[in-house]
């Protein structure tokens, strides 16, 4: 059994402007002790996703759809008073502002330690003892005096690590990390992705990690799912993505990056751009919503939505026209 | 720190420099006034004298600064009563009022502020909200005086006005004081009201009360983070607000005849009291400077990253 | 290098006063500390850093948008250091700025054709069909539909944006462009579409530029050449290939072999580099070294000694090491004395 | 004749559908229970300048020194002058330059000093040489005083001086205890001591003065209070709800608008016709004010002619002033019997200014102090001359700015009145005379100067009241001055009786006591 | 992409703004509040307008119809003078209007000015005029107003001056701090990297974009300057009769706060709506151009 199984899940906000349908229909499933990137440009829903399976959105102009099980239970059943009990100690977040997320008033050690006292029932003491181990473990040196540190004494990557030691405190279940280092200089990054690898390797977290940064993706992920337009349209295990990109926004994507195309360097530099522009979230018509910007598009795309095929063991891919064999 | 305490202090003598020359820009002599109807000119002459009216206005100044820098601020003209004693004697009727109505406005503001932003787009949201509007948009002295005809005049449960010492009834004194407070009270639990509600919704979308939510704490929880981080507003408010307070306590005092600073500073510019008019209004700029020099310092215990060195505002 | 080159910088410094003149606790923040630079007419100077590196500082004192505190900027030959914003008025013809924020880069009341033409009005070009033409052209060249030329920046896509501060920037032919961040906070297909127009545009216009960048694989596509920053100071230069090819300064090591890869199987086969600790902060004064409190293989005479920015193994290729020498070439970080520091052991 | 003059205020003030012609003392129509001691908490329109009778200048102050200052005389309800600290009336010499008064024998000031020729030599002494006393200029004929023996002094005038004994029933007849003065100089104001029913207690600056009932009073059987406090309360409003609500147990000065539902509601008021008069103040220095009416007595007529008095009366006041057009009051002893004023008129007025050749309307700024019964005045005197062709402009400016104008002879027209006098010399000498401090109109005529200088070397009251006359009659040619009203004052009561509420509006409390 | 680009070649521009107060206008219409505020605040100013030729005179006393309740005849009833009180709010609006509007223009010409040239240069400017700014924030705005009022006198143009004097102060700090943080916007620096002039940056570069706080702090500053004004004539230094104020009017009611409360009532009605009218249009407009949701 998955330990987090996410079925049409469907996140429409209420706007002045009229509805947003942020997330169309995406479901996925994350195993134990694997890391399941959620890729895609700004946009396309990846945060949206990650947010509303805690029911992080919590305005209430949002209409969640579809359903979360957690080891099996069905989350979309459940109160807000048992989400409590849930997020923090089976489900918890790191997000992408370190240099916010952060309350400014209180202490790291206390913030660390709220979260014990929440769900651990530990007394004030034992909190503060653990949430020093908690830090010692996402790497903090001196971590007894870092627990009566303000936020705003901390540098942006110790306190995208305190952030860390937040959710793992609780030995959660799920850990899901919302572009947790694209605020970070490459130097701290490495540390940073560092810590989840280690925490995948020798706790067995799952994570979602949501990233535009195919680079950080090729470098931890286990699964990718590409994600467009409120849509996964293609998912598969990491090396396969990066050696066989299917749709032909994965390869629009892969084709953008400097770094790859200079790999393939020969003569004057030239990068692969998707021409056009996202569509407009406001509307869910029944078509390929890439199709207006996609090269190989034909009559096809735009008369129905593909839907999800398998084209190789665990990849998937939403296409009528799915490229095959390696870029060039 | 420091350089906060020079600024306010230069601030202050400016300011005595600006009620100064003010108060001798007023029309009107005050030598006349004291000479009353029949104003003899000889007799003009001797009070002008007698007050060093007479002298040019920058010796004046310094004497008049060199006096008050010792705690003497001259004699009041009408009946050379000291000024510090005239003082001392009304402060702690305005600060009673004042206090009182900080206490009304922290107490209605603050909590219809919170529910508000909390329960957004409720009917307590609503209420408040219509509250705070109208609050804002009603003068101080038509409140008092339709709190005067409704509960003194019509339902005849409250006195219309006077003032009783504490010390000497305090059972009195605070009914007497219910009306004026309310009234002075309401302006500023308005104001409050609104900033806490912005303030609190500001910080009720901040990410790191996100970031409480996902560790699973209850909504009282979240909207203490929040409200730890909104405060800071709330007291700067309170601060800038003071100054707001001291010219409804003017006309407060004036329609419930209260004898405290707001009336005495009117009472003293109708006769030309120079001596009180400048003690009392330097006193008043004097409070609120302090007070917001206070708020300066409040923010470095309610807000770890400010700096004072930085200055507010 | 024979020709006169665009922009010479020496010993470029920039020290922001932070804090009060009374209060006390007053600090300077060295931002810029001592940088030289070079470009040549039709080069790219890629300059890369992290953040609080400086690289802005840089680029906008030689913009003259900062007065550098000390040092001389040469424009096309002339000191441009020292003057004054009305001497400097006509000079700005020639070097101009990307920024970038794409959102707050462009006057938000003013439409992509009065933003486009603005520095034609400030330089007084052209009557008004001449100017219209010119500013059609340059959008054009942008790739910019003339549709847009009555829009608000708000009614653009950040890349549409991106393409009219270019225009702008382009419109009046300058000599030399200070691309500051221009691709990084746009979406990767966008910033593809970007990085080709910057690379047509100086192919079709020859002007030089400074691209400044945090990103690795950015700087190394757009590149001729590469100059890496640190902590105010430029600790290596080259080639882009030889960079690349040979990292020499400590820093550098540590920078390439952090920086993601979008590639699997390299990127789990290569040896991480991760280093300890932040950056320090920028008030303190450091002694020797810039690098040494973070570097592997630091020895005594980095604590004490500022390495100077020296071309040992070539002249083209410097780096500002003391470990470098013409014998042994750099030092390997991997190999460094000390035990690298794994923040969570 | 005498008799005649005070009916005639009676019935004046009776016709005003209100309560007792001021009566000693009032008779409390309500048969309530007398109550023993306690302090009578009487509300005052505006706080009193200093204590001090040397300085002092208020009306407000004259109220609080019948508590505690008792005078050589006092008025009665004809203004005529009657004995307080002196034994007898002042006995004047033939050639009117000596005045012997004879003094109280046997009585103490508040703190027990002795009362005698002396302290009033000191006090006499004080008034004429402090160089910040007012009441140099009332005592301007006193050249010197003379101790005859302990009860007995003399005063030497420079010139006869027949308004003397009115002075002396004023501020300047009250006496200060000379150790007090010895204590305090200049500040005796501070902490007062005289001969009274009451002894200062203590002063809140903005709020009131407590006094409590005196030891050594010569009359202190008769004081039934245990003391007396007033209040500074501006607003008459409040003055009238704390009435009410028996917050305070006697209030002055009350609207006339109030005083219907105030005796609705179980509240006594006593009414007088004040001795003070409100008018118009003309310009009639064409050198000073540009409006035509500096000039043209024709058209200060016209003016004069288009303002009904009584619509005025009856509009802005309900009906509770008394409309005159002469300054002295309708209860003063001296004023003429004939006096004929010139009525409204309205096709009068518009023929004269017609007929004055100016260009129409005729533009006259009237200053008015900024308070709301003068504005009010002030708009009901527009609508009325502007209806027979003048152009009023009306120019509010807070009352000590204003009086400075009116000084400054800046102003075609003010309104402003006149707190009145016991001495007829005191509501027209200065006011009236040419070079007078108090002559805003900048009126100058010799005969005016004559009568009034004359009127006041005259000791007898027939010749008097004649030279009075003939000074009114010249001034109304003239026209510098159109006299509106007297005022009525109103002083509410409220569980209290036995208040002395005279002629010259001054409540009395000697003789109170509270009821319940 | 640059295939579509082809079409356009060679057409020259002429550039056609695009109107962007549709959207503006759009959202605003959508709150309910807002637009009660703009109603109350147009009805009131037609009521200024209009009132004084449609109704009878405001300064006709009629001395056989004092103090009456409100009737037919007299909408409002009438005062202590037999005048019509309807008609006298009315003329009474264009004065709380006008002190109110033009004393705020005022503060903000000024203030404007001031605040944007300390932003924009700071040094030794900045500070002498802080500390100005600084002394004249210490007085309360009452006692400022109230001083200012009694030293120039009574009369409408001087409670103009003195109530946008002591909105200066305020409008400085709001000026000058827009002025510093849109300074530091990149727009800016790319047009000092054009060659623009100071006077240009400042007027044509960051004052159209601290409109919206301009806007804003008028919507505050107009209610609170005619609640200012009232005041002022409450105490007696505000403007002269005949012209009617509602402070004055209140002045009066006071004495006949027992017999007449309808007289209090309807002018301290007036200000409040006035005052909820503009206060409702702030709150809209704020919403309307808080850059946070405009993005």
């Amino acid at each position: 059994m998955s330990v987090l199984e996410v079925e049409h899940l469907r996140v429409e906000f209420g706007t002045e402007n009229g509805p947003v349908i942020a997330v169309k229909d995406v479901s996925f499933t994350l195993e134990k002790g694997e890391i399941l990137s959620l890729v895609g440009e700004s946009g396309c829903g990846k945060s949206t996703v990650a947010m509303s399976i805690p029911r992080l959105l919590g305005d209430s102009h949002v209409t969640l759809g579809g359903s979360v099980h957690l080891n099996g239970v069905d989350l979309s059943a459940y109160s807000e008073k048992r989400m409590q009990e849930v997020r923090g100690k089976e489900i918890s977040v790191v997000f992408q502002e370190p240099m916010t997320s952060l309350n400014p008033a209180y202490t790291v050690g206390n913030q660390i330690s709220e979260v014990l006292l929440q769900h651990e029932g530990l007394s004030r003491r034992a909190a503060l003892a653990r949430a020093v181990e908690l830090l010692e473990l996402v790497g903090i040196p001196d971590a007894q005096r870092r627990t009566a540190a303000f936020p705003h004494e901390l540098s942006g990557g110790m306190r995208q690590r305190v952030m860390i030691a937040i959710a793992v405190a609780c030995n959660p279940l799920v850990l899901i990390a919302d572009e947790p280092t694209t605020a970070l200089d490459v130097t701290i990054q490495a540390g940073v992705l560092d810590i989840f690898r280690r925490l995948r390797d020798n706790l067995g977290t799952s994570i979602v990690l949501i990233t535009h940064d195919l680079g950080v993706v090729a470098d931890i992920a286990d699964r990718v799912a590409i994600m467009y337009a409120g849509r996964i349209v293609e998912m598969a295990s990491t090396a396969e993505i990066f050696a066989a990109p299917t749709h032909p926004y994965t390869r629009g994507l892969l084709g953008a990056l400097p770094s790859r195309a200079i790999m393939q360097a020969n003569g004057r530099r030239r990068l692969t751009d998707i021409p056009g522009l996202v569509p407009s979230p406001s509307t869910d018509p029944d078509q390929c919503q890439f199709a207006p910007r996609c090269a190989s598009a034909s009559i096809e795309c735009t008369a129905a939505r593909p839907t999800a095929e398998p084209v190789a063991v665990g990849h998937t891919v939403s296409c009528y026209h799915p490229a095959v064999g390696a870029m060039l | 720190m420091l350089q906060r305490v020079i600024t306010s202090i230069v601030t202050l003598f400016l300011a005595s420099i600006v009620v100064f020359v003010g108060v001798r820009l007023l029309p009107g002599d005050p030598a006349l006034v004291l000479a009353g109807e029949t104003a003899d000119p000889a007799v003009v002459a001797a009070i002008r004298e007698q007050f060093g009216l007479n002298q040019p206005i920058w010796i004046q100044y310094f004497n008049y600064v060199g006096q008050a820098l010792q705690g003497n601020f001259g004699v009041s003209t009408r009946d050379r009563i000291p000024v510090a004693e005239i003082l001392l004697q009304r402060l702690p009727i305005t600060l009673e009022l004042a206090g009182l109505a900080i206490l009304v406005g922290v107490l209605i503001g603050l909590t219809a502020g919170i529910v508000s932003a909390v329960k957004r787009g409720s009917f307590a949201d609503y209420a408040a909200n219509a509250f705070g509007l109208i609050g804002l948009s009603v003068p101080h002295f038509w409140l008092g005086m339709l709190a005067i005809l409704f509960f003194a005049i019509n339902l005849q449960v409250l006195p219309a006005s006077g003032y009783v010492a504490f010390t000497e009834d305090p059972g009195e004194n605070l009914r007497r004081m219910i009306l004026p407070a309310l009234v002075l009270g309401t302006g500023l639990s308005a104001v409050l009201m609104r900033q806490t509600r912005a303030a609190l919704l500001g910080q009720l979308s901040a990410d790191y009360v996100r970031t409480a939510r996902s560790k699973g704490v209850s909504r009282s929880r979240e909207v203490k983070h929040a409200l730890r981080n909104s405060l800071t507003t709330v007291v700067t408010v309170l601060g800038l607000q003071l100054g707001a307070l001291i010219g409804g306590a003017i006309i407060t005092e004036q329609i419930f005849v209260i004898p405290g600073f707001g009336k005495l500073i009117i009472d003293a510019v109708s006769a030309r009291n120079y001596p009180v008019l400048q003690g009392a209004v330097l006193v008043a700029v004097t409070g609120y400077v302090l007070v917001n020099l206070a708020v300066d310092i409040a923010y470095a215990y309610l807000n770890p990253r400010m700096r004072l060195a930085g200055g507010a505002r | 290098m024979s020709e006169q080159p665009v922009l010479e910088v020496s010993n470029l410094v920039k020290h922001f006063q932070s804090g009060s003149r009374l209060g006390g606790g007053r600090t300077v923040v060295r931002a810029v500390d001592g940088v030289d630079l070079t470009i040549g007419r039709g080069e790219i100077l890629g300059l890369v850093g992290e953040s609080g590196s400086g690289k802005s500082t840089v680029g906008s004192c030689i913009a003259r948008l900062t007065q550098p505190t000390s040092g001389t900027i040469r424009l096309l030959g002339r000191d441009i250091s020292t003057l004054s914003r009305r001497e400097m008025r006509p000079l700005r013809s020639e070097v101009h700025v990307v920024f970038q924020d794409p959102y707050s880069s462009l006057n938000p009341r003013m439409t992509v054709g009065q933003i486009v033409t603005e520095p034609l009005r400030q330089h007084h070009r052209g009557g008004r069909a001449e100017r219209n033409r010119i500013v059609s052209d340059m959008l054009e060249r942008t790739g910019l539909s003339l549709e847009l030329v009555g829009r608000y920046p708000h009614e653009l896509s950040g890349g549409q944006r991106q393409r009219v501060a270019l225009a702008r920037a382009l419109v009046l032919g300058p000599s030399l462009v200070i691309a500051d961040e221009p691709v990084s906070a746009l979406d990767v297909s966008v910033q593809a579409s970007i990085l080709n127009v910057i690379l047509d545009l100086q192919v079709e216009l020859g002007f030089s530029c400074l691209f400044i960048t945090h990103d690795l694989s950015v700087v190394e596509f757009i590149s001729d050449r590469i100059a890496v920053m640190y902590l105010g100071k430029i600790v290596e230069t080259a080639t882009r290939a030889e960079l690349f090819r040979d990292p020499q300064h400590p820093y550098t090591q540590a920078l390439l072999s952090a920086a993601p890869m979008a590639d699997p199987s390299s990127a789990r086969g290569r040896e991480r580099i991760i280093l300890s600790g932040d950056l320090p902060s920028p008030t303190e004064e450091i002694s020797g070294c810039p690098f040494h409190a973070r570097c592997p293989v630091a020895i005594d005479r980095c604590r004490t000694e500022v390495p100077r920015l020296l071309g040992v193994t070539s002249p083209e290729h410097q780096s500002a090491c003391h470990l470098v020498t013409a014998e042994n070439g750099a030092p390997h970080i991997k190999q460094g004395d000390k035990n690298l520091v794994h923040n969570a052991s | 004749m005498l008799r005649r003059t005070l009916n005639i205020g009676c019935i004046a003030a009776a016709s005003l559908m209100l309560v007792s012609c001021a009566s000693t003392p009032s008779a409390s129509p309500s048969a309530d229970e007398v109550v023993a001691g306690g302090i009578a908490v009487v509300a005052l329109s505006d706080e009193p300048d200093t204590l001090d009778p040397t300085v002092a200048n208020t009306f407000v102050a004259r109220v609080v020194f019948t508590a505690f200052c008792e005078k050589l005389y006092d008025s009665n309800d004809s203004l005529e002058l009657v004995p307080q600290l002196a034994a007898s009336l002042p006995v004047t010499s033939a050639d009117g330059l000596t005045v012997d008064i004879a003094l109280r024998e046997g009585i103490l000031f508040n703190d027990g000093t002795p009362f005698n020729a002396d302290a009033v030599k000191i006090t006499l002494d004080r008034n004429l040489t402090l160089d910040t006393s007012s009441r140099k200029k009332e005592l301007a004929a006193l050249q010197s005083v003379e101790v005859v023996d302990e009860n007995n002094i003399r005063l030497t005038l420079s010139r006869p001086f027949s308004p003397l004994g009115a002075q002396l029933a004023d501020r300047a007849g009250a006496i200060m205890s000379p150790t007090a003065l010895e204590t305090l100089g200049l500040d005796f104001g501070t902490d007062p001591v005289c001969v009274g029913p009451f002894d200062f207690t203590d002063r809140v600056p903005g709020s009131e003065i407590n006094f409590t009932k005196s030891d050594y009073y010569y009359d202190k059987d008769l004081v039934k209070l245990d003391g007396v406090t007033y209040k500074f309360i501006t607003d008459p409003n409040i003055r009238a709800a704390n009435l009410r609500s028996s917050d305070i147990n006697v209030a002055e000065r009350l609207n006339a608008s109030d005083v219907d539902q105030l005796d609705a509601d179980g509240v006594d008021v006593l009414d007088v016709s004040a001795i003070g008069y409100q008018g118009l103040t003309i310009n009639t220095d064409p050198t000073m004010s540009s409006s035509p009416l500096a000039s043209s007595v024709e058209l200060r007529k016209a003016f004069e002619l288009s303002i009904d008095r009584d619509a005025l009366n009856t509009v802005v006041f309900a009906g509770q002033t008394t409309p005159d057009c002469v300054p002295l009051p309708k209860q003063m002893a001296f004023r003429p019997d004939d006096i004929q004023c010139t009525d409204f008129d309205s096709d009068a007025a518009r023929a004269l200014v017609e007929a004055s050749g100016e260009t129409l309307p005729i533009p006259v700024e009237l200053l008015i102090p900024a308070r709301p019964t003068d504005q009010k005045t002030a708009e009901v005197i527009q609508q009325m001359a502007n209806d027979v062709g003048f152009d009023v402009t009306i120019k509010p400016v807070e009352f000590v700015s204003a009086l400075d104008l009116g000084r400054a002879g800046d102003f075609d027209m003010f309104l402003i009145g006149w707190s009145g006098r016991m001495d007829p010399d005191g509501d027209m000498n200065d006011l009236l005379t040419t070079g007078g401090t108090n002559n805003y109109s900048q009126m100058a005529d010799s005969e005016v100067d004559f009568l009034i200088s004359e009127a006041a070397s005259v000791t007898e009251t027939d010749a008097r009241q004649d030279l009075y006359g003939q000074a009114l009659d010249r001034i109304d040619e003239i026209k510098p001055l159109i006299y509106l009203y007297h005022d009525t004052w109103f002083l509410g009561l409220a569980d209290i009786t036995g208040v002395e509420y005279s002629a010259d509006a001054i409540p009395r409390f000697k003789t109170a006591e509270l009821t319940k | 992409m640059s295939q579509k680009l082809i079409t356009a070649k060679r057409k020259t521009v002429s550039s056609i703004p695009r109107p962007r107060w549709q959207r503006v206008v759009r959202r605003f219409a959508r709150r309910p509040m807002a637009v009660t505020g703009l109603i109350l605040v147009v009805g009131f100013v037609l009521f200024a307008l209009l009132g004084p030729i449609l109704l009878s005179d405001p300064n006709q006393q009629d001395f056989a119809a004092i103090l009456q309740t409100p009737s037919l005849a007299h909408l409002l009833g009438t005062d202590d003078l037999g005048r019509d009180v309807f008609a006298r709010i009315a003329n009474g609006a264009r004065v709380s209007l006008m002190a109110g509007v033009m004393s705020t223009a005022l503060a903000l010409i000024i203030g404007i000015t001031i605040g944007l040239i300390t932003g924009f240069y700071r040094g030794w400017v900045d500070v002498i005029v802080m500390r100005i700014v600084d002394v004249m924030l210490a007085f309360p705005f009452l006692i400022f107003a109230v001083g200012l009022a009694a030293i120039l006198g009574a009369s409408l143009t001087n409670v103009i001056i003195a109530l946008a004097v002591s909105q200066v102060p305020e409008v400085i700090r709001i000026a000058r701090g827009e002025a510093m943080a849109i300074r530091e916007q990149e727009f800016v620096s790319g047009a000092v990297a054009d060659g623009a002039r100071d006077g240009t940056i400042m007027f044509r570069y960051i004052a159209p974009n601290a409109m919206g706080a301009f806007i804003v702090q008028a919507t505050v500053a107009i209610p609170a300057a005619i609640i200012g004004e009232a005041t002022l004539s409450f105490l007696g230094l505000g403007v002269q009769p005949p012209m009617s104020s509602w402070g004055i009017m209140l002045t009066s009611a006071q004495q006949y706060l027992a017999q007449a409360p309808y007289l209090a009532l309807f002018p301290g009605i007036a200000i409040a709506l006035t005052a909820l009218g503009f206060n409702l249009l702030g709150d809209g407009l704020r919403d309307v151009l808080d850059p946070k949701e405009t993005r």
